[in-house]
């Protein structure tokens, strides 16, 4: 029985065969992590660039990154402050899911992109504060027409961050001082602890 | 150079198979030209041949350095990679430091024998070899190249030696 | 790999045993074994409601625990003169026997806030810690308890549904198999070093209260930096009533018992 | 007074033995101890189907669905509790390792010390210690609270920057098993080729021509083939031993380096070695027995000899491990430390008070008093039952060590006995799973080293001297 299966697996036939299955498998793999890999479908399909490139603040609309943890989504009403101005909301058919939002007061449900899983306690007023900007971990929003997340957030990722800025290095300390020294060095303890992040 | 050809001589026990062995010497084989097959291990000095040459110990030592490498880096490299703190223990241990490497060097050791054992032999392999089941049941064969004009003369030295049987050997799947 | 990686240092000579950065005092003789301390960390920290049946058989997983102490319990309970009360909960030991033993860093020390920390998410759950802590301080999941949805609770009782809306966003919510601990309420020093630096200060005395301290009746417990002489804590624990638990092991515990009047 | 010495009595005389009582000195021709072998390999009654089906059943439900049960449920399932966090899940792993010491023992110790009538039963031996350390395996994964994680013990490259932490004695216990399970299944397997060639010589075709010839290797018996072959073999059965000695010593630092009364102790590493082979000796006894008794022909390998060996050995560990339990006992008892004497009294005086006499009468009392006997150690069933009571004793033993151990500790608002819940099916999945498993084994390979028996038969000739049968043993190895 399973000497006849081999058999027929070395004919051309089967050849052939086991090439169809091991194709099929793979491009099953590869469709599966494409999937995962597609930003997902918004309510409103907002364009970030066309906002970006009017000179929109990343800040207007995510407030809280500036003074917590959350940056938070805007409401369909902080959209409205600006398209109820704007002629063009009235005819666009884009917009007119937006009229839809504000007319019958439904909260707009957005779907986070960039996400941390829940026992990470990433809070963006730090980084802010440090004077990162936005788009060295989300990416240029200008050239993003849906939002999209640019990077795998993953713990390497963090770490090698928080050790570069706090690395006692030309870079970070060029002239070579022991109060900077001190400084970086206070810092990457903290930037490197377990329990920064992890509680 | 005249065409030569395998030959298998089987026989009951010891004593006859050594006698073989001086015969095949006397009609001008070298070391290289002959090999014994046995179902037990059998000590060099017996038969009067030279002791075979094995790679394994080697093969052995060089695991055993590779593994003690090993356990060096993941008890001394890994806390360098990313330095995390547990209570009253320094960063890079000495006797935890001992035992990994001691774990890992055996672990070196052992699986490069193996592996070497497998290496040296050529194993596994299956191509057709001369080769007769009974070998397994206990006879000694002696298995021999000889040219084939000579074939006769090799033959009775090795009946008269006291072999069982002396047939041209032929490659069958084992 | 970055270079020039200078590599943290862990101290345990004398000099370091001072130090420390936060501290608890628990006074016992203020103590009044009332559980408010318990309940106040179980809201705080999304500490699990075990249900009865693993309560009675002894799973309750409550960070701090009010241990009632008997005096004279030899002569049958006639020589009872009073019993007194110890909360009970993770001794934040600079030399913590749990730490090393945890093959996966779950258990690790922070160098920045000098206490012991449980990485749940790291954990593996081979109690080892659990197993190596004198102080019997560490609790473990031994099932889905903060899995509320009808069904899935312990004694399976609908009504534990509502408990979903209880649980504090800034604490994760652990799973089974994963050992926790009380962290000092981590989440407050943080929020309170936020507020803080982004003030341009240090942290104030007093300004990081951790849930049991901020629910005690009888203020028994206090909790501040030990590394400040002015602090409350530091003034409290200097006192001559004051004592370590098992300070025989070594450990180096953080919390500072009061007892004995005078 | 003249000095003449008494003549020897008759008696002793008619004591001395018939050498051809030793398997060694009995030989039979190659080729039919082959055919023995493989027609106790091959020939299979109804009896063992029925109690294969039955294992299988006993598998799948107490061990296969309890241990899905306890993964989906978690640990609460199970009777661990606070102050119990280990209970017979630990139990299991330090008993199992036991038992897989005295393959090692048997088959790299005494093959180095040439202890001929270790032949026919090294590989009886090496199978248990191959099967006892996946058990072992099995209950660490059961213990672990979230064991699809196992892969964090690992030292893997990955994306969290984060490497397992080799300051933890449950990592050395990891690297120490995992170096013995891979030695000694590769030690297992080295001298099992030329009985895996024997065997592919000797099947005609099927599946099982297809099995031997894979595994066989294309081994034939070349010069070269079997200086590598025993080259290697010289090798693992040194290495090995330092191996098998630090494993047993690193598993009792688990507990021995946790700062709890009854663990924190500095002979605990000696002590569980020699526990350990007090088990595994036994477990030999008891195993030899069933092959002994259920396999065709292996009267014939198996002896009352090789009990009497197994019994000598049992009894000599036994004592030394009544002298580490001595040692272990008096050393906190003088001492005085409060709560070592506190973990003492509770032993023996605590609740279960008995285990600690049960244990006491299993380990000693039994060994001592059948095992000085030279007549009852070459009565196989009489030395399987001192092996059960045995293990039924070092059972005991580590159970009151982890279990009852752990009740009591420095903090006595905390103190609880132990329950024991699914602990127990799982228990008796892993016995059961260890019986299939050498069940299954001996209708797949050879048990007995054919070749090896066959080599000491070569070195052993039997010579008449005066009126008696003299054994020489030549110098051929």
């Amino acid at each position: 029985m399973i000497k006849k299966l081999f058999e027929w697996l070395l004919s051309p036939m089967g050849r052939v065969a086991v090439l169809i299955g091991a194709l099929s498998v793979f491009s099953l793999a590869a469709y599966g992590i494409y999937t995962t890999q597609q930003p997902p479908e918004q309510p409103i399909a907002f364009r970030h660039d066309i906002h970006v490139n009017l000179g929109v603040q990343c800040l207007y609309c995510h407030p809280g990154a500036l003074r917590g943890a959350s940056p938070g989504l805007p409401t369909q009403n902080k959209c409205w402050g600006c398209h109820q101005q704007i002629a063009k909301t009235n005819t666009s058919p884009r917009l007119a899911v937006l009229k839809d939002y504000v007319q019958n007061n439904k909260p707009v449900q957005w779907v986070p992109v960039a996400q941390v899983p829940d026992f990470v306690h990433f809070k963006h007023r730090p980084h802010i504060a440090a004077g990162l900007n936005c788009e060295t971990c989300h990416g240029d929003m200008s050239k993003v027409e849906i939002a999209e997340n640019p990077q795998v957030m993953n713990m390497g990722w963090c770490l090698n961050c928080h050790r570069d800025r706090t690395a006692d290095n030309v870079q970070n300390n060029p002239d070579n001082d022991p109060g900077v020294s001190a400084l970086l060095h206070e810092k990457r303890t903290k930037l490197t602890d377990c329990g920064t992040c992890h509680y | 150079m005249s065409e030569s050809i395998t030959m298998l001589a089987m026989f009951e026990d010891l004593d006859p198979t050594s006698e073989g062995i001086d015969k095949l010497y006397e009609l001008g084989l070298g070391d290289d030209e002959m090999n014994v097959i046995s179902g037990i291990p059998i000590k060099h000095t017996i038969l009067g041949r030279p002791s075979a040459i094995t790679y394994v110990s080697r093969i052995g030592m060089f695991g055993a350095i590779l593994g003690m490498f090993l356990g060096l880096f993941f008890i001394y490299g890994i806390p360098y990679l990313y330095p995390l703190l547990v209570g009253g223990q320094p960063i890079y241990p000495v006797p935890q430091g001992i035992i990994i490497t001691f774990e890992m060097t055996m672990l070196g050791l052992m699986g490069f024998s193996f592996i070497g054992m497998f290496v040296d032999s050529g194993f596994p392999s299956y191509t057709p070899k001369e080769y007769t089941p009974e070998i397994s049941d206990g006879r000694v064969a002696i298995l021999f190249s000889c040219p084939v004009a000579d074939q006769k003369k090799f033959v009775d030295a090795l009946t008269k030696a006291g072999a069982h049987s002396v047939e041209p050997a032929e490659a069958r799947h084992l | 790999m970055t270079s020039n990686l200078e590599l943290p240092v862990f101290t345990n000579n004398s000099e370091a045993e001072l130090g420390g950065k936060w501290g608890m005092v628990v006074d016992r003789d203020l103590c009044t074994g009332c559980q408010a301390c318990v309940a106040a960390c179980s809201m705080e920290n999304n500490v699990p409601f075990v249900g009865e049946t693993d309560m009675a058989y002894g799973r309750g997983m409550h960070w701090i625990r009010v241990e009632r102490l008997w005096e004279g319990l030899e002569a049958d309970y006639q020589e009872v003169k009073m019993t007194s009360y110890q909360p009970l909960m993770c001794q934040q030991c600079h030399n913590a026997p749990c730490e090393p033993v945890c093959p996966v860093y779950a258990a690790v020390h922070s160098m920045s806030e000098d206490i012991n920390l449980q990485v749940y998410n790291r954990c593996v759950g081979t109690r080892y810690c659990a197993n190596n802590c004198p102080y019997q301080a560490r609790v473990f999941n031994w099932r889905d308890y903060t899995d509320y949805r009808p069904g899935n609770t312990a004694d399976n009782d609908p009504s534990w549904s509502v408990l979903q809306n209880h649980l504090n966003p800034d604490v994760t919510v652990r799973r089974r198999g994963v050992m926790e601990k009380c962290t000092f309420c981590i989440q407050r020093i943080h929020k309170a070093e936020d507020t803080a630096k982004s003030e341009g200060r240090d942290v104030r005395d007093g300004e990081v209260v951790p849930a049991c301290a901020q629910a005690c009746p009888a203020n028994a417990i206090t909790f501040g930096r030990i590394d400040d002489p002015e602090s409350m804590v530091s003034k409290a624990a200097e006192t001559s009533r004051g004592s370590l638990l098992l300070e025989e092991m070594r450990t180096q515990p953080r919390v500072t018992y009061l007892a004995g009047g005078a | 007074m003249a000095a003449i010495a008494k003549p020897l009595s008759r008696r002793h005389a008619e004591e001395h033995e018939d050498p051809r009582e030793h398997l060694m000195h009995d030989p039979l021709p190659r080729g039919k101890m082959n055919e023995m072998v493989m027609e106790a390999m091959h020939e299979t009654g109804w009896k063992f189907w029925v109690a294969t089906g039955f294992l299988t059943l006993v598998v799948l439900g107490a061990l296969v669905y309890a241990w899905y049960y306890l993964i989906m449920e978690g640990l609460g399932v199970a009777g661990v509790n606070r102050p119990v966090f280990w209970g017979i899940f630990l139990v299991n792993v330090v008993f199992w390792i036991g038992i897989s010491h005295a393959g090692t023992f048997i088959s790299a110790i005494l093959r180095v010390l040439k202890v001929e009538s270790r032949r026919p039963f090294t590989r009886a031996a090496e199978l248990m210690t191959t099967f006892g350390l996946v058990q072992a395996g099995f209950s660490v994964f059961m213990h672990m609270g979230r064991v699809w994680l196992t892969y964090w013990m690992f030292p893997i490259p990955n994306e969290r920057m984060l490497w397992p932490d080799f300051h933890s004695p449950l990592m050395w216990d990891l690297m120490a098993i995992t170096t013995y399970l891979l030695s000694s299944t590769m030690y297992l397997f080295l001298p099992l080729i030329p009985d895996l060639a024997m065997a592919r010589d000797r099947t005609e075709g099927g599946w099982r021509k297809t099995f031997y010839k894979i595994l066989a290797l294309g081994f034939r018996g070349t010069e070269g083939e079997w200086k590598n072959l025993t080259t290697a073999m010289n090798i693992f059965a040194f290495a090995i031993i330092p191996v098998m000695f630090s494993v047993h010593t690193i598993v009792s630092w688990d507990f021995a380096m946790a700062s709890r009364p009854g663990w924190s102790s500095t002979v605990f590493g000696p002590y569980f070695v020699i526990g350990a082979l007090h088990s595994g000796m036994a477990a030999v006894a008891i195993v030899l027995f069933l092959l002994r008794n259920t396999m065709k022909h292996y009267k014939y390998f198996i002896r009352p000899e090789h009990f009497d060996t197994i019994g000598m050995l049992m009894f000599m560990v036994s004592m030394a491990w009544a002298y580490f339990y001595f040692n272990d006992y008096i050393v906190p008892w003088y001492g005085g430390d409060v709560w070592a004497k506190l973990f003492q009294e509770w032993a023996e005086k605590g609740p279960h008070w008995y285990l600690w006499y049960i244990m006491l009468f299993c380990n000693i009392v039994v060994p001592w008093s059948i095992l000085w006997n030279r007549k009852w150690r070459r009565t196989p069933w009489l030395l399987a039952i001192a092996g059960i009571l045995i293990n039924v004793g070092m059972w005991l033993e580590r159970y009151i060590i982890i279990p009852e151990g752990l009740t009591i500790n420095r903090m006595p608002f905390t103190w609880r006995v132990y329950v024991p819940g699914i602990e127990i099916a799982l228990t008796i999945g892993l016995f059961a799973l260890f019986f299939l498993l050498y069940m299954l084994a001996s209708r797949l390979i050879p048990l007995i080293p054919v070749w090896e028996v066959q080599e000491g038969q070569e070195a052993h000739l039997i010579r008449k001297i005066g009126k008696a049968e003299i054994s020489t043993l030549s110098d051929m190895e």
